[in-house]
């Protein structure tokens, strides 16, 4: 088993000190040891933007992609050979603002991945501009008077595109975000988490969500129920912000792109020859 | 001049007018001969007017040209329209029934079928009058009928076979009963070879698989669907992953995951799906993955005429993406060369780790062409340094080591005991994010080395130069206008012209010495492109100094005919 | 008042015969003589696919864009011009596989256009490619072993990404298509319209859904009921195809995005002079 | 030579370099100095290292150069790192609370100032620290300290400018207490007219208002974000609407939707953003809809180096997108020539209903130049065709009437009793869409044609040619390499060589014959460039054929300087 330090790297880290990213970081490693995953088939994929740098901070394979575009380098990993866990980190910018188009297709496909959006509420690493999900009238330095748009509600959006397995964390709390990390890893299929991470700089919201969040399993959520994850997800906007949910809304098995191609089972692309006999195909144009 | 036969099949959207003069060529083919088949559509599922322009010879012909010498007319439409244009004494089969409102012209050998009758009362979809036009033209023509029943039992399955054959056998029975004279017959000659009606797109797909391509991810686009949908169709049996994704940006950079994990991957489109892609081929550049894209050009700008053809995307190809790194592009004339370059392009993409585009157009890829048959045992797998298994070092795995080729060994994620970091942003030898100038200035540097590398490796291909040693004209071109300047150059060889034709099959890395060597007493030299701004003329002079003396340039979507080259060059046709 | 046959063109149809588009196409003329508009104060904004032709059949102001930007083109014409009455027509395969990225925002930004996704479960124009909507398990060229995606549901999806006017209308049924869409042209706000299509030539779904579908309106549907209109707009899954709602499922108002840039109300862009005054600006470079 | 002063000021990101730059220099220039001052940052928020190199003089500077005359160092990384490269007796200041570890160098003048303990005691942000630097260095230097103090009435509010003013005057006492020696003082001078210190972003953006530009919309992207923080900052003293949308691709066809409404509309972004764009750049051309991208370049390839600066994508904004349109690419050297581009820009866009690229380079866009303030009232508006209230005929309206210039009238959709159809399909004349042969061949020569009246309307001012006019050596160059290459001039000249210096102020239409005229008798040809692969240079040869004798290129990210031009010559620095 890998130990959380071996999974460091030597790469001066460059977040800032109080960054939500750390605990990202910190929780993943914990999980990575704990599931007692080799480093060398163990994948992250990242997005561009503050949190695409763990990749660098991570002493696993890592393709640190352009922006917006994790899920189909991740599905593309993943199809090629299905031996490796394929996890992806990517920015609210990243996924919800360049890259959301990729975000029904992947929930459709089911494959099975890991998909962890750092959503910190603002684009960091461009100096703190809105994103998708950023506060109506928060002013921005592109929105200086106030962003004139509602923000969309990711754990909603995602649960009717239909996704397997749909849950929020928060990088106040490492350790039930790394609990919510584990069962990711664990489940077979798309798995996508949003994690509520302060921006220290551009917007921190530790006090915010500290106050706010509590955990569904605490609560008695049925994370089979489809209609009640619904209604937690919506929680937050019905109740003015009242209350904010963490945890799992909602995981449901089925099969995953790979079940349904059984050509591609068994031997992964990665391992077959790299050579198609074509001889029986050329046949027919004769 | 031995046998050369224009034949147009006309009808509507629908009317299997494609499938119709592919079975028609393939006939054709099967007894010897040789065919070159347009199939012009419009951009429309149903009526409308497609076109299926079936030349065939007993000379090797590989281009389409001007004229009609026989016609089928599944409608009134097509028969008034074109009817004209048949010379004097061909053959005009046309569905009596569907006809109405228009003759055949005076001067034509009229085969009139009630075909629609014929289909009704055999109880078939429509659809099936094609057989019984197919038939009586073979019947008219005097070919042998088995020929075309043979390649309509390959086709067919056994129910839809039977009524086609028996529509075809009536036709010609029909028409047999006037057959055309003597001199306007067509026989089945013998002693051909190993030969394949194919599409340059058939011919792609296959000569991916071949070099081993074991995934593909595209967005239907025409004029490159047929690669994805061939693909699709065979992916069981060639175990392969073929993914529809949800967009060309989806497409590319799920290829580019697929080959970062060690899989040979590609993806294909057209213009517009390029214009999207172009972020992720430079990504593909960045990070050193080998990756295969299909660029299958039709007319722009933007949407353009989507179901016809152009060369208008050389440049566009050869610049795409921001910063500068290294990529090849390949650009075959016809479905043999097409399977063998696409082979090879999975060869160049690995073993350099780049991009590598293969450049076609709607003429070659949907055209059907008659071509040697592609020996896949000639196609050689070479897939450079890889790593895969266990990393034995020495010391720690460099994912973009700096070594004098610029080639860094390739490690796949999954090998125990190396990490395997690839990284868009500029990075250090490890793949960790870096950005002092040392660092960009090497990497930038061991990145564009490669180059060298590739044109090491393509040298002697990268061209094809053919016919007079000491020429008073040379005509440029590259692509699928390849058969037209043949042609054409053999009219004016006819007229005594010292002719020759240079021909670029590497138009990246710009094969810049050969291009000298071929192009130093050349004569005049002329340009041959299907565009409007003379593209590979402004590239041979950015990178050589050489100019042209002229252009000959069609950018109306129709693919170039030696006619129009020789028109071009102000010679007589 | 203009009247329908005055908003044909000359331009020939080639639409396939018994394609579902000619009813949008006829449902559209109406509302726009029923509304009263001048033709030439209607944009109509196209994507590319069968769909994207109905341009060439309006005698209106139209933009046939690139496959999958209806509604970006559309929201910049509606802020240039807000006078205007803007209208996308997008294709299944334009609007929830290559532009689906764009929906999520349009939603959140409630610009006063009306989108209409002639939702025919097949790429048509490109000879019948599996779509987003396409049914698990459906052959097409490009899926010969039937399709491996689960399909989205586009009404929960855009009911969860906050989209204010939310409907489904059927081309077999051309008085309540005239019905939904007027209500549509008349919502102020995001409207979007999803319309069952039959692609008559690839896949002919007419009595599928003239057997399941049935009216909101008739089943005493309140549209203002957001939790209902989820129940509704998965009523066809849960069901197993039992059922199939058409009509609005759910309507609010909410400000536009022009509403909230007060600078851009009054005076259109469009009138603006061509000219700004810079005087001032540069006055705090000196 | 007169004074010519570089100073370094450093810190950490966060520690407010970038301002603490701006202030330094604008208190110069209102002193009647010349400041041109560049930023170099990684791509982070907080920690690693931020220069901002600030160089004055008295006579008219506008590119940086090597060396270190004094430093200002906001912590002990810096002063360590830096601290030898200051020249001898060099003022360099530092905060003595935040240097543990690090010594000034021996043979420099040292002003160890306790900044993070006055800070504290003001009970300040710790940012504040600055301007007790900026202030010690203007006392040591001699300099006018009210000057800075007027600087930061303007930029501050009253409350943070009270505690900066503070700092900056008890900086400015302890280090007067020990001046330079008189040589090193820096004075202000007088009378050098209206001038401003200003980005080039900034430049582009006031450009692009003062020409009317109505509608903006974009995707943050390093190096570009300044102009939509900029506009959207103004948006509404401007009356204008900004919209950061979801994506580039959404950006480019929104402006498009904005530009065919009738508001003279652009977007901005850098090379990944810029590869999105292509597919809209391509529908900005197809459908003739006048359209502005400000491309502001970076390290590519891919997401490359985000913070620096390039000249990488010339040749792809040249060719970017399938097909083949006109389009404009108009490159600014400086702030004040990117304000009257910008203006122009929206002119040829509208004239000629195409899409116009202002292309600059992070260099450009993001370091303070000193330039005249640049004067609204020589930009004039000229929109074109343009037809909006009614159409009064003659006929009907027709969106892409075939014309002589291939310009077609261009009515806004509004327009009463006009049907205004775009179409990114091939179209007739009224916008439908067609696909015969003539029409996709006049429509493709009616676009193209435009070209002719784009290179007209452009004549003349394609160009700067200044230098000697019979050179020995001739340099060419582009954009905002020009400050370093007139500088590398200069000395030459100094040395008594001929030497001439040709700048592309239009890179396309590329000016072909004036730049044969301007290159003819050029002696020897040196191209300078931001890039790896020479690219004007290849675009010179693809339009011209003239090759250049040799390069001079930079391509780590970090701008030119002369002493990079003398030396890529093989000169004496
Ligand atoms: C195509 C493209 N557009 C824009 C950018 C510029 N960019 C870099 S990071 C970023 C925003 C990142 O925001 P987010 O995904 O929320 O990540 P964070 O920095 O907040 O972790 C943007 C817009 C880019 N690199 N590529
Ligand atoms: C960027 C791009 N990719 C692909 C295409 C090819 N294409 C044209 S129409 C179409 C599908 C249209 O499907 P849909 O939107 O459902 O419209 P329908 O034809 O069914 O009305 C595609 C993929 C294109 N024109 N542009
Ligand atoms: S800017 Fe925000 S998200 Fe980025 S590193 Fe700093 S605190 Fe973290
Ligand atoms: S292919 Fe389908 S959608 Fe397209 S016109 Fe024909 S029936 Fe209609
Ligand atoms: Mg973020
Ligand atoms: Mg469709």
């Amino acid at each position: 088993m890998v130990s959380v330090a071996e999974l460091g790297t030597a790469k001066k880290n460059t977040w800032c000190p109080g960054c939500g990213n750390f605990a990202v970081l910190q929780a993943f490693k914990s999980v990575v040891s704990r599931l007692g995953l080799e480093p060398w088939e163990v994948v992250v994929v990242t997005g561009i933007g503050c949190h695409g740098k763990i990749g660098d901070y991570l002493a696993l394979n890592s393709f640190h992609t352009i922006h917006g575009r994790v899920l189909p380098l991740a599905t593309g990993i993943k199809l090629a050979n299905p031996r490796l866990t394929v996890v992806g980190f990517a920015g609210d910018g990243d996924a919800y603002a360049i890259g959301i188009g990729h975000l029904p297709h992947a929930a459709r496909r089911n494959v099975d991945l890991t998909y962890v959006v750092h959503d910190n509420k603002v684009f960091g690493l461009t100096t703190g501009q809105a994103t998708p999900t950023t506060p109506l009238g928060m002013r921005t330095r592109s929105t200086p008077f106030g962003t004139p748009e509602e923000p969309i509600n990711p754990i909603a959006a995602v649960l009717a595109m239909g996704a397997t397995f749909v849950a929020r964390a928060f990088s106040g709390d490492l350790r039930h975000l790394e609990e919510v990390l584990e069962r990711a890893l664990r489940h077979r299929g798309f798995a996508f988490v949003d994690v509520l991470q302060p921006c220290y700089t551009f917007y921190d919201t530790y006090g915010y969500y500290r106050e706010r969040v509590y955990k569904l399993e605490d609560d008695g959520h049925d994370p089979s129920d489809w209609n009640e994850a619904m209604r937690r997800a919506r929680e937050e906007e019905v109740t003015g912000g009242e209350r904010i949910p963490i945890g799992v809304f909602y995981q449901v098995d089925r099969p995953t792109l790979l079940d349904r191609l059984p050509h591609l089972s068994g031997v992964p692309l990665v391992d077959r020859p790299p050579r198609v006999d074509v001889a029986g195909l050329l046949e027919r144009f004769r | 001049m031995g046998m050369d036969l224009n034949v147009l099949i006309g009808g509507e959207a629908g009317d299997g007018v494609r499938q119709a003069g592919y079975l028609l060529g393939k006939a054709f083919v099967r007894g010897g001969l040789t065919v070159v088949s347009v199939f012009d559509y419009p951009s429309l599922i149903r009526g409308g007017r497609n076109l299926h322009l079936v030349r065939v010879s007993d000379s090797e012909v590989s281009a389409p040209r001007r004229g009609v010498d026989a016609l089928v007319a599944l409608n009134g439409d097509i028969l008034g329209s074109f009817g004209g244009e048949v010379r004097p004494g061909g053959p005009v089969v046309f569905d009596s029934d569907a006809s109405a409102g228009a003759e055949p012209p005076g001067r034509a050998a009229a085969y009139p079928i009630p075909a629609t009758s014929w289909a009704r009362e055999a109880g078939a979809r429509r659809v099936v009058r094609n057989s019984a036009a197919l038939g009586a033209l073979l019947g008219a023509l005097g070919y042998d009928l088995d020929l075309l029943l043979s390649v309509m039992g390959d086709e067919f399955p056994p129910e839809v076979y039977r009524v086609n054959a028996a529509l075809a056998r009536r036709g010609y029975e029909l028409a047999a009963r006037n057959p055309l004279p003597e001199g306007m017959r067509v026989e089945p000659v013998g002693g051909r070879g190993d030969r394949v009606l194919i599409t340059g797109n058939e011919a792609c797909a296959l000569g991916a698989l071949a070099g081993g391509m074991r995934f593909y991810a595209a967005y239907p686009m025409t004029p490159a669907s047929p690669i994805l949908h061939y693909l699709a169709g065979v992916q069981r049996e060639a175990g392969i992953g073929v993914v529809q994704t949800e967009s060309e940006i989806a497409a590319v950079v799920m290829a580019t995951g697929a080959a970062y994990a060690g899989v040979r991957a590609a993806t294909g489109t057209s213009g517009g799906g390029f214009s999207l892609m172009v972020e992720g081929l430079g990504q593909a550049g960045a990070t050193e993955t080998p990756l295969v894209i299909f660029l299958v050009q039709r007319p722009g700008p933007s949407t353009g005429l989507p179901t016809y053809t152009s060369q208008g995307d050389l440049l566009f190809a050869i610049t795409a993406s921001q910063g500068e790194f290294p990529r090849a592009v390949l650009a075959p004339a016809d479905p043999e060369e097409a399977f063998y370059l696409s082979a090879e392009a999975f060869n160049i993409a690995e073993r350099f780790q780049i991009p590598v585009i293969v450049i076609t157009d709607k003429h070659l890829a949907e055209s059907y062409f008659t071509v040697r048959a592609p020996d896949p045992s000639r196609v050689e797998v070479d897939r450079g340094e890889l790593i895969s298994g266990e990393w034995r070092g020495p010391g720690e795995y460099l994912r973009y080591a700096l070594t004098e080729s610029g080639i860094s060994p390739r490690a796949l994620p999954g090998t125990r005991g190396a990490i395997v970091k690839q990284n868009s942003s500029e990075h250090n030898e490890r793949g960790w994010a870096e950005e002092n100038p040392d660092t960009a200035r090497a990497m930038t540097e061991k990145r564009l080395r490669k180059l060298l590398g590739v044109r090491e490796a393509l040298r002697g291909r990268s061209l094809e130069v053919v016919g007079d040693p000491d020429p008073e004209v040379t005509l440029v071109g590259w692509g699928s206008t390849r058969g037209a300047v043949l042609e054409a150059a053999a009219r004016l060889r006819e007229r005594g012209r010292r002719v020759r034709f240079v021909r670029f099959v590497v138009l990246w890395p710009f094969p810049s010495e050969e291009a000298q060597r071929a192009l130093s007493n050349a004569g005049e030299i002329y340009s041959v492109e299907n565009n409007a701004t003379g593209q590979l003329a402004r590239l041979l002079r950015m990178e050589t100094g050489i100019g042209v003396d002229g252009t000959v340039l069609r950018y109306d979507g129709r693919p170039i005919t030696h006619e129009d080259v020789l028109e071009g060059m102000g010679e007589a046709i």
